[in-house]
């Protein structure tokens, strides 16, 4: 306290006038955008290392925090083969598993994922090519597919988005919006046992990853 | 007929609506105005003239209520601003350029939402407190006079008045804490009480010295005895006085640091806790009202109300010149006027524009063109304000004394930016202990000083 | 490691304790039972060797077999944390006496291991709920406690134990996922 | 027709006397609607003449996150109170000892979100000391220098709400302005920029780079100043000076016997830092003070205050010895991916803006501790405010307990 009863109050409020006419610390967003740093780690986007690959670990943890379960995962994997689509966490506690042997640095199964055969993509470019790759011509390249395998299946249509520059999703909605589009070949059994026809490409996964965690070659 | 028919047909839906109204203003209109001059408006003015007092009392009061209203923006406006900047923020931006409609939209978000009472509330008190609050801040505007003679009621006990009025408020805010039916209300009513009532009696005392300055209690007598120059003003006849009015006056209208009513951190917001929509509206903007009056009547007590720092009359005499609007006279040039209007907007614009367009070479003519045209107007706007200041000495009054006002608001908003909260002992203590044995001895030494004076034959 | 603290502490308090003094690191480790602890408190604290002023923490431990009282604690005379473990209260009522009455900031520590593992600390005159809500009677912290939804067992974690809000407060008996050897 | 399904227990209320009915809602009584369970609680709840209850929280503004405090109130004068804790409790502990060891640095980061780097700092050491791992010097020095940042940040936090519950608006955001420089500065390092989870076992994840550097740089050319500067606001108010002065007197031997840590026990006289008390880190090697306040009988709330601010000289200082003395080399030290310590227990505590944060590990040989406790510093001394408050006033209820600096997200753990 000053000696001076009061000096302080008018310190104070000098400070708190010098300050008025001071330069003023507010970012106007969205005009004006913050400095954020290279390495900050709080954008929602994925990022990528200087190797080009990928940074997220795909370890599931957002998904199975995300308390309203708005973030769920998907992508290619990481054979380029096909999509995969991991949901909000029922499907967490499996995958979890193998990201915590990955982090161990102990091996991983290779899963040998048989949900979709391998396919010979050449009809599609072909179709593409005659559509000069545009991607407004989506409907009757997506009818010649069709012609051509009798269905549409998955990879064709992300050989198709890869093919057009369209994204995946925008083929995948006008595929999915026509009737007479159909993603299953006409004649795959109508009902398959619940849990089994689907699942039993992933049986045969969990039980190399079975083998994988207790050192056993898989039956 | 027929043709009128058909081609009404073809008249829009809008047109439809539109001509026969404005057929019908068109017809009508000069009827009433005619019927208004000849027989409705000599009987208005006849009676008018004989209730010219309650005539001039409704015409008062609804100025003043209108008048608050804006005021209260103004001052939250400036709150929010003011604030934000000494916080080093940019504070409201969205609204109009610099957020300058913020605070109307934010009232126009308090009347549409929802009015809410709680379950045990005392209903009745509940809705009618926020209003009294109002009410009494809007009242003690009557006397407080904005220029000469503007002023809603010149009683010539206007200082009482004003106490007696001022005082009423916190019976508001009490019967607003306790209807509540919340404790934190409660300690907000309880605490509002204490304070008002305590720093009433500092705040009437302090002013008691210059009463027997003056030597009257009429406001309006008050600011006139202080025209002329800036010595002339009161707060230096009585600093004692004018500091404890400011410190009393800050309590008396509930700012910080004396903001302990309604403390945030403390009770929530006091009285105020319960209370949404529109009646929250009310004791919102009761309290920006009352900054308002508080730094209204200390201008008008010790900062020398409407008149300017400078004696514009003793200045020219020193100088030997008559007033220099006198050699300004629009009405000796006759004809001439005419010419000038026609020709001078003209000429002036093309003249304020060249510049314009000479300096900047990426300008356009059409841009320099608009460019002169704007300044023309300011110019214009600037002059027959300078008209108006000179000519009527209720507008010159008017502004100085919005000048003063704000620039005390101004210091109600720094002082907010800028200090803590005290304690409600402290608080107290310092209400009986300090503040008012100075408001006495400030009473005892202008008593003393004005028998001495009076004796030694000094005025 | 404070070699003089493992002979000082053994002279004091040799007949109390019931293991060895371990020493690791900057820790040194003495274990007695939970009847002497206000003794060896005392001791501790008030012995102008030791002088352990400071009580630095006050955990419950819920071994799987019995509960642990564990206090750690700080003095001027000695480089190393002394860390005093009061053992062997039995699971289905965990009893030990309050240090309130020697440190009276150990009362919302005590009140936050009967809260989490269910153990009386006898002399605490505030000894309620300090986190969960007064009418909550699992213990949450110990080993026999699962959520429902406690997705970190994964799927093939076998019989998941739910919360009992409303159980009776000794019905404990439940199997017990892993044990320490303590 | 289906019987409605019956829930596996019988809903509470209907025969449970001590939870409330619909009907009793109406009479707003604050009395807990259970029998009285401890002879405090009976004590408290039992009202005298002229007195009542006032809930102050769990939403309130001056409650420091959502604490609720039963305040029994004799007009303006505090006659006793009752901290109610639990609405932010997270079982941060079970989470750990559900997480392996890598894990529990990221569910452990949010507990107190004022200061996180030393909520990651504790275990960390904890997990080196069973594992016996020896950290690169390096990255104890960069633990040391964006911990002491932290500090300074959390400290500036701290004078900012504690000028806004005595009612000040102003200085807020001043503090604020200067934590997000500071904020900014470490999410240039560690990515993050308030939950940063930069310590690693054995290290921290990633160097110091070039932008945290010339942020530091920068910073660190005005930091003194521009610390004065702020604090002028306040330190020279009287009325700030009246309102904090002999207020919330905390004596030495209370404080030892309450458990009382960091700049709380310092305020009141005793230099207990564990920074010094038990050295960690590089802490051995740097110079700074451990500044004191509160002469005779004890610190009151201004000591408390005013302490904070010669930390903040003192971290400044510490911040420009690492700078200086910053050596080269790796900052992670080389360990396996998995981390399987042996059994046995650790327990590692560090100075906290707050106090001794500690936390206890025991390991059982598995990827996951089998027990871990942490130790909150505010937990400890939210207990004070009981004691420190009985017949002051409501309004020092809040003086006290800002310049005891509680985070509700270490009390709730």
């Amino acid at each position: 306290m000053t000696t001076v009863p009061g000096m302080g109050l008018v310190h104070g409020m000098g400070l708190t006038l010098r300050r008025f006419f001071a330069p003023k610390a507010t970012i106007m967003w969205p005009e004006q955008n913050a400095d954020v740093a290279p390495r900050f780690r709080g954008r929602l986007q994925l990022l990528y290392d200087e190797y080009g690959t990928l940074k997220c670990e795909t370890c599931f943890q957002c998904a199975q925090a995300c308390p309203i379960e708005c973030i769920d995962m998907g992508g290619v994997d990481t054979r380029g083969r096909f999509h995969v689509h991991w949901g909000p966490p029922e499907t967490y506690g499996e995958r979890r598993e193998e990201s915590a042997m990955r982090r161990a640095g102990r091996p991983v199964a290779d899963a040998a994922f048989t949900r979709f055969d391998p396919m010979d993509v050449t009809p599609v470019t072909a179709i593409a090519e005659a559509h000069d790759f545009e991607p407004k011509d989506l409907l009757p390249m997506l009818e010649d597919i069709q012609a051509a395998y009798g269905y549409l299946p998955v990879a064709a249509l992300k050989h198709l988005s890869r093919q057009t520059g369209a994204w995946y999703a925008f083929v995948y909605g006008a595929a999915s919006s026509f009737k007479h589009l159909r993603f299953e070949p006409p004649t795959m059994p109508a009902a398959a046992p619940a849990g089994e026809g689907l699942r039993s490409a992933e049986a045969g996964y969990v039980s190399a990853l079975g083998a994988a965690l207790s050192g056993k070659a898989p039956a | 007929m027929t043709a009128i028919t058909r081609s009404l047909g073809n008249v829009s839906t809008v047109g439809k609506v539109v001509i026969p109204l404005l057929v019908l203003i068109l017809v009508v209109g000069p009827l009433v105005t005619v019927l208004l001059a000849t027989v409705i408006g000599p009987w208005v003015v006849g009676v008018a003239n004989s209730n010219l007092g309650i005539l001039r009392f409704v015409v008062a009061i609804t100025g003043i209520l209108l008048f608050s209203i804006p005021a209260a923006f103004i001052i939250i406006y400036m709150e929010l601003k003011v604030i934000a900047y000494m916080n080093l923020r940019v504070g409201p931006n969205r609204v109009l350029p610099a957020g300058a409609a913020h605070s109307v939209i934010a009232g126009l978000k308090v009347l549409t939402k929802e009015d809410f009472s709680p379950t045990s509330a005392d209903k009745t008190v509940f809705t009618w407190a926020p209003v009294m609050v109002f009410l009494t801040a809007v009242m003690t505007f009557m006397v407080i006079p904005f220029g000469p003679g503007l002023v809603g009621a010149p009683l010539n006990i206007g200082l009482l008045y004003l106490f007696a009025v001022g005082g009423m408020t916190v019976v508001g805010l009490l019967l607003a804490g306790w209807s509540s039916f919340n404790k934190y209300s409660l300690l907000g009513g309880l605490r509002s009480a204490a304070q008002v009532v305590s720093y009433e009696i500092p705040l009437t005392l302090s002013v008691v010295g210059l009463i027997l300055l003056a030597g009257t209690l009429s406001i309006d007598s008050i600011a006139r005895q202080q025209a002329g120059w800036v010595w002339d003003w009161f707060v230096f006849r009585q600093p004692l006085g004018a500091l404890i009015f400011f410190i009393a006056g800050v309590a008396e209208a509930n700012r910080t640091p004396f903001d302990l009513t309604e403390a945030d951190s403390e009770i929530v917001a006091g009285f105020a806790t319960e209370y949404s929509g529109m009646r929250f509206g009310f004791l919102f903007f009761a309290e920006y009202v009352n900054v308002f009056i508080m730094s209204a009547l200390i201008v008008t007590m010790f900062f020398g109300a409407w008149n300017a720092p400078v004696d514009i009359n003793a200045v020219l005499g020193f100088f030997h010149l008559a007033p220099f609007w006198v050699y300004l006279q629009p009405g000796e040039l006759g004809l001439g006027l005419l010419l000038v209007i026609a020709v001078a907007p003209l000429l002036v614009t093309l003249a304020l524009s060249a510049p314009v367009y000479l300096l900047r070479d990426s300008m356009p003519a059409w841009k320099a063109l608009v460019v002169g045209f704007i300044l023309f107007n300011l110019l214009v706007i600037g002059a027959l304000g300078l008209a108006a200041y000179i000519d009527w000495d209720w507008v010159a009054g008017l502004v100085w004394f919005m000048l003063k006002a704000f620039i005390f608001v101004f210091v109600f908003v720094w002082m907010r930016g800028t200090f803590p909260r005290v304690r409600i002992d402290q608080l107290m203590g310092f209400a009986w202990k300090w503040l008012l044995p100075a408001a006495l001895l400030n009473l005892f030494i202008t008593a003393f000083a004005i028998v001495i004076l009076k004796s030694a034959g000094i005025h | 490691m404070d070699r003089t603290l493992r002979t000082r502490l053994a002279a004091k308090l040799a007949d109390r304790l019931t293991g060895p003094i371990r020493q690791r690191h900057d820790q040194t480790e003495i274990r007695i039972r939970p009847a002497d602890l206000i003794e060896v408190m005392r001791v501790l604290h008030d012995d102008p060797e030791l002088e352990f002023v400071i009580l630095a923490d006050l955990a419950g431990v819920d071994t799987g077999d019995t509960m642990q009282v564990v206090y750690h604690l700080w003095s001027n005379k000695t480089p190393d944390w002394l860390r005093v473990i009061a053992e062997g209260l039995p699971r289905g009522d965990p009893r030990a006496p309050s240090l309130t009455g020697l440190w009276p900031g150990a009362e919302w520590m005590e009140r936050e291991a009967y809260d989490m593992l269910g153990i009386v600390f006898e002399g605490n005159r505030d000894l309620r709920r300090i986190y969960m809500p007064p009418d909550y009677k699992s213990f949450p912290l110990r080993k026999d406690f699962y959520l429902p939804d406690d997705s970190a067992r994964g799927p093939g974690g076998g019989v998941r134990h739910v919360e009992e809000p409303y159980a009776p407060l000794a019905a404990t008996t439940r199997s017990i996922r892993r044990t320490v050897k303590a | 027709m289906t019987a409605p399904v019956q829930p596996h227990y019988p809903h509470p209320s209907a025969d449970d006397p001590r939870i409330m009915l619909d009907a009793q809602i109406g009479q707003y009584e604050q009395v807990p609607p259970y029998p009285p369970r401890t002879e405090r609680e009976a004590e408290f709840y039992t009202l005298g003449d002229g007195e009542m209850f006032l809930n102050m929280g769990p939403q309130h503004p001056s409650t420091h996150g959502v604490l609720r405090v039963v305040l029994k109130i004799n007009g303006e004068k505090v006659v006793d109170l009752d901290p109610v804790l639990g609405y932010l409790h997270r079982g941060v502990e079970k989470l750990c000892e559900n997480s392996d060891y890598h894990h529990i640095i990221s569910q452990i980061d949010p507990l107190e979100y004022v200061s996180s780097l030393f909520m990651e700092w504790a275990p960390v050491m904890a997990f080196e000391k069973l594992m016996d791992v020896q950290v690169p010097r390096r990255a104890e020095y960069i633990r040391v220098l964006t911990g002491e940042l932290l500090r300074i940040a959390s400290h500036a936090l701290f004078q900012g709400w504690m000028a806004l519950d005595l009612g000040g608006l102003t200085p807020i955001l001043y503090s604020f302005i200067e934590r997000d420089e500071i904020v900014e500065m470490l999410a240039a390092v560690t990515g993050q920029r308030m939950l940063f989870n930069y310590f690693r076992i054995g290290g921290v994840n990633g160097d110091l780079n070039h932008e945290f550097m010339s942020r530091l740089g920068d910073w660190m050319s005005r930091a003194a100043v521009q610390h004065e500067a702020n604090i002028g606001l306040l330190n020279e108010n009287e009325i700030f000076v009246r309102r904090m002065r002999d207020i919330g007197r905390v004596d030495r031997d209370t404080a030892l016997r309450m458990g009382v840590t960091g700049p709380n026990i310092r305020a009141a006289g005793i230099p207990f830092d564990v920074r010094r008390a038990h050295p960690y880190s590089v802490y051995p090697e740097l110079e700074f003070n451990v500044p004191v306040r509160g002469s005779n009988g004890g610190g009151d709330s201004l000591d408390r205050y005013l302490l904070r601010l010669d930390e903040v000289r003192e971290s400044i200082r510490i911040i420009d010895q690492c700078l200086h003395e910053m050596p080269d080399g790796p900052v992670m030290a080389r360990l396996p991916r998995l981390m399987r310590p042996r059994p046995g227990r650790a327990w590692a505590a560090v100075e906290s803006p707050r106090g001794l944060f500690g936390t206890y590990v025991i390991s059982d040989g598995t990827d996951q501790p089998f027990r871990f406790r942490i130790h909150d510093p505010s937990f400890v001394h939210l207990q004070l405010v009981g004691m420190l408050m009985k017949d002051n006033l409501i309004a020092d209820t809040m003086a006290v307990m800002a310049s005891l600096d509680p985070v509700m997200g270490g009390i709730d753990k």
